[in-house]
C-alpha cells in the first residue's frame, strides 16, 4: 500500500511538473480508465463483506436529511415522519426481531456535507440502509459514496428522472409520473384544453430537465415551439411582477397553462403576484410540481383556488389508509411536541418516505437479514400498501416505485381536491422516451442484465465480461 | 553574498525549522499510516476521516490565504470562496472530462451536457482533457480574477468595509452566474461523479492517501510561501499599509501593488485548495460561491487569530470540527454553538485563539 | 493616527498601543477613498509637462525648486484654491500661515498628489514634469516628503524598522520581497537615529514613544527618503515648550540642506524659525515675505491677525 | 389609501346586501341537489338550469357556489355557508338546514362555465359597479350563447365604460359574422379598445389559407383588422413600459424597505449589522404573530391586523436590536469588521431561535381583503393594491425616518454624536444611550421593512438571508450616512432591474446589476451621494 501511495504522488507531482508527457489528451486515458476499472471491481469486492451485522444489537439504519440551512423547510418533515414510521414498526416488534435505531444527521443544506455524513453513516456508524436527500444536488452528492462503499439508499422525492443506480431506490416520482399526466390533464377538455403553454421554473437541473421533457412531449402532441414559453428565475427569486405580466401578455385570447417547477421559497411571492395581477385558474390554471400541503402552508390560499398540482399522493385523498396514516403521524406531532404539532399536515414525500422505509423492513424480514446485497434483492419484488389507496410495488428492474397519479385542485383551506387520477400505478420510466439519447436505454437491474443505464445486457453469456 | 547583507528577518527561526519539519512530516504521514492499520487495531483510522481531514486541510489552507490578506495587510475580503470555487471548478473540469465514456450517457461529453440536449464541448472545456492544464488553470484564472478585480478596487482606493461588502456582491454575482445552466458548469447540481484523477481511481484507498498528503504538504507549503512574504520587507510594508496607508505612500510605496500582489496571491493560494478538495469531496457546485461561506472564511481566520499564521489554520480546523460534531451531536443546537463562538471571540478573545493561548502562557 | 488604521488594524486590542490617541474618535468610518479623484478624463486633457514659457517665468532668476503655478481646486462649489502661485526656493525655511479654511491643507495636498487640482500645475526645477499627473508614491519618490499633523509612524513596527522603510531605493513588491539589508543602510540609519535623538529607542516599537518622540521619528523618516521637499504640517501642536524649543532647532538645522515648509498657527513658533512668510486667505497668496513686513500689510492685519 | 380601500369595501358591502335582499324576495323553488351530482355533466346540467331562470336567486345561488360557500340541505334548499358555522336559507321560507349539508364541488371546468353564466344574470342589476364587472368578466371570452343577451343588454345600457366592455363582448362573436357591417363595427370597437386579448383574433383573419387565399375575403375588414392590430400592439408596448416603470418603483420601495434600517445602522452607526435580514425576518413574525392573535381574539376584525403589525413589527425589531446593541455591539463601536462577525454570528442564534419558536416552515401571511387584488389601469396591466400600498408604506417610512432625524431631540443627538461624539460628549450628551437608541430605531425601522416584505414573499426563518446583500449594495450605492442616497439607490436599483429584467431575462439581469454596482463603485466610491472634499475625510 505505501509504495503505490508514493507513485501516485510521484505521478500526480510529475503531472504538475512535466506536464508535456501526461495522460491528458483525448486518446490516451483509455489504459488508465481500465485500470480504474479493475481497481474498482477489487475495491469492491473488498468492501462487500457489507457492516458488521452482529445479530442481536439494534439494526442502525441512517437519516440524512437538513435539518437546517435553506432545506430545513421541507426537509425537517421527512425526517420526522421517517422517525415516525420506525418507532411504528418497532412497537410492532421491530425487523428481525430487532429493534431499528435512527442515526439522524444534518448535513445543513450543503452539498458537499451530505457526501460527508453519508460516507460518515456508512462507514462509522455501520447504518443498513439510508433514507434521505430532498434536492437532486444532495444526492448527486452522495451517490458516488452509496455506489462506492455499496451502500443502500431511498429518496423520496419526485425528482428529473434520467437516473439509475444499483444502490438507490427511488420512492418518489419521475417525470412521466407527475408531469406528463398533468399536462395531458390540461390538454383535456377538462383541463381547459390549452392551447399555449408556458413552463416556470427555477433555473436548475430538474425544471431544466422537465421542461426539456415537457416540450418533447408538447412538440409530439402538435404544439408549434411558438406556443411554448420558457422562463426561468435565479433561487430564491422574489418578484414576479414582470414575469406574470410577461404570462398575462403571452396568454392573451388562448387558452393557457403554466407548468410551473418553481422551487421553495420563490413560491410564495409567485403565487401571491399571480393572485394580485388577476389571474384565475379558470383563466390561466397553473399546475406546480413542488408544490404540495406543506409548502401550502405558508401561503394563504384563497386566491389560489383551482390552481393545481400534480402528485402521487394528497392528504385530502379519501381512503382508510390514509386516514390511518395522518391520525398517526399527527398523533406522533403532538406526543413529540413538534412546533404547530396541531396544524401538521402530510404530503407526498412524506408518502414515500414512509412506504420506503416500510418496504425496506419487509424485503429485510424476506431476506432474513440485513446484508444489503440481500435486502436489495428482496426489496424489488415487494408491494406496499401505500396510504393512497393502492397497492404499489418496487420495480426490480428499474429501482422505481410504481404509482399512482392525480391531479388536484387547491382548495381554500390548504387541501387539495383530487379532480383526476389514474386508474392504477404506473410504472416510472427511469430514462424518458422523449429524450433521444435516452430513449435507447434500459434500467434492469435484475441479473443477467444488471445495468441501470445501457443499451445491452451488460452479461450476454454467463460469467463473460462482455460490456459493450 | 556578503555578510553585511542580511535578510531582514529569517522565514523561520532555526529551531522553528526543526519544529516545523517534524509538525509536517507528522501530518503528512500519520492519517495515511494509521489508515493503512488493520481496522481491528485500535488506533486504525477509519476511511472516512481521512477524506475528512484532507477537506480540513484544503479549508485550512483556505485560511492561511486569508489571513495573509487579512491579518496582514488589512484586508478582509468576503468573497474569497469565490477563488476556491473556481480553482476546485477547474480542477472538476478535469476530472468530469476523465470520466471519460463512463458517465451515465456513456457519451464523451459530461452528463449534464447530453442532459441540456448540447452537441459539443464549450470552448473553455477543450483544454480541461489536459491535466497539467487544468491544474495551471486552477492556479491561474483565480488569479487573474483577483488581479483585475483588485486592479479595479484598489486602483479606485476602495477599501476596509466598502472592499468587504463588495467582494461580497462579486461572490454573490458569481454564485448566480455558476447556477445558469447556459453557463456550461453543470448549474445547481455542478460537477460530480466523478471516477478517476490522473488516471488513478478515486476511491482506492492509494489514491485518498495520496490527495491528503498532498494536501497536508500544500497547507505547509502555503505556511511557507506566506512565512516567506510576512518576513520579507514587502511583508513590513503590507502591515505599515495595514496601521497608515497614507504613511507609506509618502515614502514612496505604491500600495496599490503591493495589495494587488498580496491579494492575487492569496487568490492563487485559495485556488490550489480548491483544486485539492474537489476530488477529495467528490463534488463542487456554486453553493460553495455562497456569500456565507466566504464569511465562514474570515470567521476561521477570526477564531484561530489574525496576523498568526498558525492561528489561521488552527481556526480552520476547530470550526469545522465542531461543525462536524455538533451537527451530529447537538444537531438544533449547532447554529448556537457557531453563532455563540463568533460573539465570544470577537468579544473577548480579539486576537483568537492563538491570543488567548499566549496569553494564558503568560 | 487616522481613522482608517483603526478600522484596517484588524487587532489590535487596546493593550496595544497605550499612546494610541486616535481610540477616543472610534466610530468613524474613513471614506471609500481619501479624497475625491478628479476624474482622469479632464487631467488626460491637460499637458504631462509644463509650458517652457511658464517654467521660465516662474524660475527665471532664482534659486527656485518648487513651483505651483496657477492651482485651483473646489470641493462642491467651495472654492479651497484660487489661481494660487508660488515659488519655493532652494534650501529655503518657508512658513505658509492663514487663517482656518484659507486652503493650507489643501495645498499640502495638491503638492503630494493628495488632491488633484481642477486647473494649474506644480513642477519641481530641472524636470518639467507636472506633479499633479503623478500618484502620491511616485511624487514621493521624487524627494517631496510629507510630515502630517498628527505623527504617523508605524505603531506596530519599532524605530529601526520604522526609518528602514523609509530608506530610498528600489521601492517595488519583488525587490522588497527579496531585499536585505546592506551595511551602507544600517549605517545611515543609525546616523539619523542620533540625529533625533532616539538611539537609545531603536528597538522600542514606535506605539509606545511619547507624542513628541514620535513626532521626531516621522521626522527621520522624512530625512531617511533624502527629500528635495519637506513639507511640514503643523509640527508643533500639542508639544511641550521643551519639545517645541527642540523642534524649531531640528528644522532650523534641516533647511539649508534641503527646501522646508512649514504649515503652522503658532505664531510664536513661526516667529523663531521663519525667514520667508507666506499668507494664505480664501485660497490664494495674501501677503509674502519676512515676519515684520506681513505683520505690518494691512491686508493681512484685517483679515488674519486682526481677528486673532 | 387605506381609507380609500375601507371606503370601496363599505361600499362593496352596501351593494352586496342590497343584492342580497333584493335575492331574497324571491321566493320561488328552486332544487339545488343537482349541483351536487357526482358526475360533472349532471352538474353542468344543473347549472344550465339555474342559469336558466334569470333571476337575482339563480344568481346568488351560482355566486356563492362559485365562492365554495353554497351548501345544500337534504331537500335540496340552498344555503349560504357563514362565518363561524351558521348557514343562512337562500331560499324564503324554506326554515332550517336539513342534515346532512352538502357542498357542491367545484373545479375549473365549472368555473368555467359558472363565471360566464353570474356574468349575464347580472347584467341586470341595477348596480353601475357590478354591471361593470360583469360586463368585463363577458369580454374575456367569446361567448356565444350569451350574445343576444348583451345584445339587448348594450341597448338599453347608459353607462359608456359598461357599454364599451359589452361591445367588446360582442365584437368577438360579431368577427366570424356574415355581415361585412358588423365585422367591420366589431373591429372598429376592438380597435377602439386595443386589448392584447384580440390579437389571436385579429391574427386569424389576416392568415391566408393553404391555397394562399386570405381567410377573410374582404380587403376593408383585412384593412381595419391590420389597423386594430397595430394600435393593440403600439398600445401594448407603451403599457408594458409603464408597467416596467411601475415594478422598477415597486421592487425600489422594497428594496428602500429593506435597506432603509442598515441606512440607520450601517450608515450613521458604521455598524456593518449583518443580523440585518434577520431583525427584517423579526418584524415579519411580528406580524404574523399580530395575525395570530387577531384570528385568535378578533375574528371580525382580522383584516385590521395589518394596521396593527405596523407597531408590533418596529417594536419587536427594536427590541431585538436594543438588545443586540447592549450586549455585544456597545464593546465593539469604531471596529467595523468585529461588528461584522459578531453580528453574523447573532444571525445565525437569532435564525435558529425563530426556527425553534415558529418551525422550519414558511408561515402564513394573509394579506388583508384590502390589499388582496388589484385594478386593471391599462389593459394587460394591474396596479396591485398591495404593491401600492408597499410604495406608499415606504414613502411613510421614509418621512418617518427623517422626521425622526431632523425634527426630534433625539434626532438632534443622533446627529451630533456622529459628527462629532467628543463634542457631543462634551455637551453633555449621554453618547451611549444615544448609541442604544439609534441602533434600536435602526433596527425598528429595519421590523417595519419585515411588515412590508411579509404582504409580498414568504415568512421563514431564511427571509432575512435573501434581502441582506441587496441592502448593502443599496446603502453603498447610494453613499453612507446619506437618507437621499439610500432613496436614489434603492430606486436606482429597482428601476434598473426591472428594465433590464425582460431583455436579459431575471438571472442575467441580476448579474449585470451586480456587474454594474461593482464598476460604479470604481467610479465613485463614495456612492451618488457622496459629500466631498475634506468634509468627507474628516467624518
Amino acid at each position: 500500500m505505501k509504495t503505490r501511495t508514493a507513485t501516485i504522488l510521484l505521478s500526480l507531482l510529475g503531472a504538475i511538473t512535466g506536464a508535456c508527457k501526461g495522460p491528458g489528451s483525448e486518446a490516451a486515458p483509455a489504459a488508465p480508465a481500465e485500470s480504474a476499472k479493475a481497481a474498482a471491481a477489487t475495491s469492491a469486492a473488498a468492501a462487500a463483506p457489507a457492516p458488521k451485522a452482529d445479530d442481536t444489537g439494534p439494526i442502525k439504519v441512517g437519516i440524512l436529511h437538513s435539518l437546517s440551512g435553506t432545506m430545513a423547510i421541507s426537509e425537517t418533515s421527512l425526517k420526522d415522519v421517517a422517525l415516525m414510521t420506525i418507532e411504528k414498526i418497532n412497537a410492532a416488534g421491530g425487523v428481525l426481531h430487532r429493534k431499528l435505531e435512527p442515526v439522524v444527521v444534518d448535513p445543513a443544506s450543503n452539498w458537499p456535507l451530505f457526501a460527508e455524513k453519508a460516507r460518515e453513516l456508512i462507514q462509522k456508524e455501520h447504518v443498513s440502509v439510508v433514507f434521505g436527500c430532498w434536492t437532486s444536488v444532495s444526492r448527486k452528492s452522495v451517490l458516488p459514496v452509496f455506489e462506492e462503499l455499496n451502500g443502500l439508499l431511498f429518496y423520496p422525492v419526485q425528482y428529473e428522472g434520467e437516473e439509475s443506480s444499483y444502490n438507490v431506490f427511488y420512492t418518489g416520482a419521475a417525470p412521466n409520473q407527475q408531469a406528463i399526466p398533468a399536462v395531458e390533464y390540461l390538454m383535456s377538455a377538462k383541463g381547459g384544453g390549452a392551447k399555449k403553454w408556458v413552463l416556470l421554473g427555477t433555473d436548475y437541473v430538474y425544471p431544466r430537465t422537465t421542461n426539456k421533457i415537457l416540450n418533447y412531449f408538447l412538440k409530439s402532441k402538435g404544439v408549434p415551439e411558438s406556443n411554448i414559453m420558457e422562463k426561468y428565475t435565479p433561487f430564491g427569486h422574489s418578484d414576479y411582477q414582470t414575469i406574470v405580466a410577461d404570462v398575462k401578455k403571452f396568454a392573451a385570447g388562448t387558452p393557457t397553462a403554466v407548468v410551473s417547477t418553481i422551487n421553495g421559497d420563490s413560491n410564495v411571492p409567485f403565487y401571491k403576484e399571480l393572485a394580485n395581477q388577476g389571474l384565475k385558474a379558470s383563466d390561466i390554471p397553473v399546475v406546480a410540481f413542488s408544490v404540495g400541503e406543506e409548502e401550502l402552508r405558508g401561503i394563504d390560499t384563497k386566491p389560489l383556488v383551482g390552481h393545481l398540482a400534480a402528485w402521487n399522493y394528497f392528504m385530502s385523498i379519501d381512503t382508510p389508509e390514509n386516514k390511518k396514516f395522518i391520525a398517526d403521524w399527527k398523533e406522533y406531532a403532538k406526543a413529540k411536541n413538534l412546533p404547530d404539532a396541531d396544524k401538521r399536515v402530510t404530503n407526498d414525500p412524506m408518502e414515500a418516505t414512509y412506504i420506503g422505509i416500510k418496504m425496506w423492513a419487509q424485503a429485510a424480514e424476506q431476506a432474513g437479514t440485513t446484508d444489503i446485497n440481500a435486502v436489495r434483492q428482496a426489496i424489488g419484488y415487494q408491494t406496499v400498501r401505500s396510504p393512497s389507496g393502492f397497492t404499489i410495488p418496487m420495480d426490480a428492474k428499474n429501482h422505481h416505485l410504481h404509482k399512482p397519479v392525480f391531479i388536484a385542485e387547491i382548495k381554500a383551506d390548504g387541501q387539495f381536491q383530487v379532480v383526476w387520477k389514474t386508474e392504477g400505478p404506473i410504472r416510472a420510466q427511469a430514462w424518458s422516451p422523449f429524450i433521444p439519447e435516452s430513449s435507447k436505454k434500459i434500467a434492469d437491474w435484475t441479473f443477467p442484465w444488471a445495468c441501470g443505464n445501457c443499451t445491452e445486457p451488460k452479461f450476454k453469456t454467463e460469467g463473460a465480461v462482455a460490456e459493450k | 553574498m556578503s555578510a553585511a547583507l542580511t535578510r531582514l528577518e529569517p522565514v523561520l527561526p532555526k529551531r522553528g525549522w526543526a519544529a516545523f519539519g517534524a509538525v509536517a512530516l507528522l501530518s503528512i504521514l500519520l492519517v495515511p499510516a494509521l489508515n493503512s492499520l488493520s481496522p481491528s487495531s485500535a488506533l486504525h483510522l477509519p476511511d472516512y476521516l481521512v477524506t475528512l481531514f484532507g477537506k480540513f486541510l484544503c479549508y485550512a489552507t483556505v485560511a492561511i490565504a486569508m489571513d495573509l490578506l487579512w491579518g496582514y495587510a488589512g484586508i478582509l475580503s468576503l468573497g474569497h470562496g469565490v477563488f476556491f470555487a473556481i480553482g476546485g471548478y477547474a480542477m472538476g473540469m478535469c476530472l468530469m472530462r476523465a470520466i471519460g465514456e463512463a458517465g451515465v450517457y456513456r457519451s464523451k461529453l459530461p452528463d449534464f451536457m447530453v442532459f441540456l440536449d448540447w452537441k459539443e464541448l464549450p470552448w473553455f472545456w477543450r483544454p480541461m482533457d489536459n491535466f497539467a492544464f487544468a491544474l495551471v488553470a486552477a492556479l491561474a484564472v483565480p488569479g487573474l480574477l483577483a488581479y483585475g478585480f483588485g486592479f479595479l478596487a484598489f486602483r479606485s482606493r476602495i477599501r476596509g468595509v466598502y472592499f468587504s461588502i463588495i467582494t461580497q456582491a462579486l461572490t454573490f454575482a458569481m454564485m448566480l452566474l455558476f447556477f445558469r445552466n447556459e453557463t456550461g458548469l453543470g448549474g445547481n447540481n455542478g460537477l460530480t461523479d466523478f471516477k478517476q484523477i490522473y488516471g488513478y481511481p478515486l476511491h482506492a484507498a492509494g489514491t485518498k492517501h495520496a490527495l491528503y498528503m498532498l494536501s497536508a504538504a500544500g497547507l505547509c507549503a502555503a505556511f511557507l510561501i506566506c512565512r516567506f512574504v510576512t518576513t520579507s520587507k514587502a511583508g513590513r510594508v503590507l502591515r505599515s499599509i495595514r496601521d497608515q496607508e497614507s504613511r507609506v505612500m509618502f515614502l514612496g510605496y505604491d500600495p496599490t501593488r503591493f495589495k494587488l500582489f498580496v491579494y492575487t496571491l492569496s487568490a492563487v493560494i485559495c485556488g490550489f485548495a480548491g483544486a485539492l478538495y474537489v476530488p477529495q469531496v467528490g463534488i463542487i457546485n456554486p453553493s460553495e460561491l455562497q456569500p456565507s461561506n466566504s464569511i465562514e472564511m474570515a470567521i476561521w481566520v477570526a477564531v484561530g487569530g489574525r496576523g498568526s499564521l498558525i492561528g489561521a489554520p488552527l481556526g480552520a480546523f476547530v470550526v469545522n470540527g465542531a461543525k462536524s460534531w455538533f451537527t451530529v451531536a447537538l444537531p438544533n443546537a449547532w447554529l448556537y454553538i457557531l453563532g455563540l463562538l463568533f460573539v465570544a471571540v470577537t468579544l473577548f478573545f480579539p486576537r483568537g485563539l492563538v491570543g488567548a493561548l499566549s496569553r494564558i502562557r503568560k | 493616527m487616522s481613522e482608517e488604521a483603526q478600522v484596517l488594524a484588524p487587532s489590535s486590542p487596546p493593550s496595544d498601543s497605550p499612546a494610541d490617541d486616535s481610540r477616543k474618535t472610534p466610530r468613524s468610518l474613513p471614506p471609500a477613498a481619501e479624497s475625491p479623484r478628479r476624474s482622469s478624463f479632464s487631467l488626460l486633457l491637460r499637458p504631462l509637462t509644463v509650458e517652457k514659457s511658464r517654467y521660465d517665468a516662474l524660475t527665471h532668476g532664482r534659486k527656485a525648486l518648487l513651483c505651483v503655478d496657477d492651482i485651483s481646486v473646489s470641493f462642491d462649489g467651495f472654492k479651497a484654491l484660487n489661481n494660487l502661485t508660488l515659488v519655493l526656493d532652494e534650501g529655503e525655511l518657508r512658513c505658509i500661515i492663514g487663517p482656518n479654511g484659507a486652503g493650507k491643507t489643501t495645498l499640502m495636498d495638491v503638492i503630494t498628489g493628495k488632491t488633484k487640482p481642477d486647473s494649474g500645475s506644480v513642477f519641481l526645477v530641472g524636470d518639467a514634469t507636472d506633479l499633479t499627473h503623478l500618484s502620491e508614491h511616485e511624487i514621493a519618490q521624487r524627494g517631496v516628503c510629507r510630515k502630517f499633523q498628527r505623527p504617523t509612524v508605524f505603531q506596530g513596527h519599532s524605530v529601526f524598522e520604522n526609518l528602514e522603510l523609509a530608506l530610498p531605493g528600489e521601492k517595488g513588491v519583488f525587490q522588497s520581497l527579496f531585499a536585505r539589508l546592506s551595511g551602507k543602510q544600517r549605517e545611515a540609519i543609525e546616523r539619523i537615529l542620533e540625529t533625533i535623538g532616539l538611539t537609545d529607542q531603536a528597538a522600542t516599537r514606535a506605539g509606545l514613544l511619547s507624542h513628541g518622540q514620535k513626532q521626531w521619528l516621522e521626522i527621520g523618516m522624512l530625512l531617511a527618503q533624502e527629500p528635495r521637499v519637506l513639507l511640514v504640517d503643523e509640527p508643533v501642536a500639542g508639544m511641550t515648550h521643551q519639545e517645541t524649543e527642540r523642534t524649531a532647532e531640528l528644522l532650523n538645522s534641516l533647511a539649508g540642506e534641503r527646501t522646508v515648509v512649514v504649515v503652522e498657527h503658532d505664531m510664536e513658533f513661526v516667529r523663531s524659525i521663519a525667514k520667508t512668510v507666506t499668507v494664505l486667505h480664501e485660497g490664494s497668496v495674501l501677503s509674502e515675505g519676512s515676519m515684520d513686513t506681513v505683520q505690518n500689510d494691512p491686508k493681512v492685519i484685517e483679515v488674519y491677525l486682526g481677528e486673532s | 389609501m387605506m381609507q380609500l380601500f375601507r371606503a370601496l369595501l363599505v361600499a362593496l358591502v352596501a351593494v352586496t346586501l342590497a343584492f342580497v335582499r333584493e335575492a331574497r324576495a324571491d321566493s320561488t323553488v328552486l332544487d339545488a341537489s343537482g349541483l351536487c351530482a357526482t358526475e360533472g355533466t349532471d352538474v353542468a346540467r344543473a347549472v344550465e338550469q339555474i342559469a336558466a331562470r334569470r333571476d337575482a336567486l339563480a344568481a346568488r345561488v351560482l355566486s356563492a357556489m362559485l365562492d365554495g360557500d353554497l351548501r345544500v340541505d337534504a331537500s335540496g334548499a340552498p344555503f349560504l355557508a357563514q362565518r363561524g358555522d351558521t348557514y343562512q336559507a337562500l331560499l324564503a321560507g324554506s326554515g332550517a338546514a336539513k342534515p346532512p349539508l352538502r357542498t357542491p364541488v367545484v373545479d375549473n371546468q365549472l368555473r368555467r362555465q359558472l363565471e360566464p353564466a353570474i356574468a349575464g344574470l347580472r347584467l341586470s342589476v341595477a348596480d353601475d359597479d357590478i354591471r361593470l364587472s360583469a360586463a368585463e368578466d363577458l369580454a374575456k371570452h367569446r361567448n356565444d350563447e350569451l350574445a343576444p343577451l348583451v345584445r339587448k343588454a348594450l341597448q338599453s345600457e347608459k353607462n359608456a365604460k359598461i357599454r364599451e366592455k359589452l361591445s367588446l363582448a360582442l365584437a368577438q362573436v360579431d368577427l366570424s359574422s356574415d355581415d361585412k357591417q358588423k365585422r367591420l363595427g366589431a373591429l372598429a370597437a376592438i380597435k377602439s379598445a386595443a386589448d392584447a386579448t384580440f390579437k389571436p383574433d385579429l391574427e386569424r383573419l389576416l392568415l391566408k389559407d393553404e391555397h394562399g387565399v386570405f381567410r377573410e375575403a374582404d380587403a376593408d375588414v383585412r384593412r381595419a383588422a391590420a389597423s386594430a392590430l397595430g394600435s393593440i400592439d403600439s398600445r401594448v408596448m407603451l403599457y408594458s413600459m409603464v408597467g416596467n416603470l411601475f415594478y422598477g418603483l415597486s421592487l425600489g420601495s422594497v428594496l428602500l424597505l429593506a435597506a432603509l434600517g442598515l441606512a440607520i445602522t450601517f450608515g450613521l452607526m458604521r455598524v456593518i449589522n449583518m443580523a440585518h435580514g434577520e431583525l427584517l425576518m423579526i418584524g415579519a413574525y411580528a406580524t404574523y404573530a399580530v395575525e395570530k392573535f387577531f384570528q385568535a381574539h378578533f375574528p371580525a376584525h382580522e383584516d385590521l391586523y395589518l394596521i396593527f403589525a405596523v407597531p408590533a413589527a418596529f417594536c419587536a425589531a427594536g427590541a431585538v436590536g436594543l438588545l443586540i446593541e447592549r450586549t455585544v455591539l456597545r464593546f465593539l463601536y469604531g471596529r467595523p469588521l468585529e461588528t461584522l462577525l459578531a453580528t453574523w454570528g447573532i444571525s445565525l442564534m437569532l435564525i435558529q431561535t425563530v426556527r425553534l419558536i415558529f418551525g422550519a416552515q414558511n408561515v402564513t401571511v394573509a394579506n388583508p381583503q384590502w390589499l388582496a387584488g388589484g385594478v386593471e389601469v391599462l389593459p394587460g396591466f394591474v396596479l396591485t393594491y398591495s404593491r401600492v400600498a408597499v410604495i406608499l408604506f415606504s414613502g411613510v417610512v421614509v418621512a418617518f425616518v427623517w422626521f425622526m432625524l431632523q425634527r426630534t431631540p433625539l434626532g438632534l443627538h443622533v446627529r451630533a454624536v456622529t459628527q462629532n461624539r467628543d463634542m457631543a460628549a462634551g455637551m453633555g450628551i449621554s453618547t451611549r444611550r444615544v448609541d442604544s437608541w439609534t441602533f434600536a430605531i435602526g433596527s425598528g425601522v429595519a421590523g417595519l421593512g419585515g411588515v412590508a416584505l411579509s404582504q409580498l414573499g414568504n415568512v421563514g426563518p431564511e427571509l432575512g438571508q435573501g434581502y441582506i446583500v441587496d441592502s448593502f449594495m443599496v446603502v453603498v450605492l447610494g453613499g453612507v450616512g446619506k437618507l437621499s442616497g439610500t432613496l436614489a439607490g434603492a430606486f436606482g436599483l429597482g428601476i434598473a432591474n426591472k428594465l433590464l429584467e425582460p431583455a436579459a431575462g431575471a438571472v442575467l439581469g441580476k448579474i449585470a446589476i451586480l456587474g454594474f454596482i461593482i464598476l460604479f463603485i470604481q467610479r465613485r466610491p463614495q456612492g451618488i451621494f457622496a459629500l466631498k472634499g475634506r468634509a468627507a475625510e474628516v467624518t
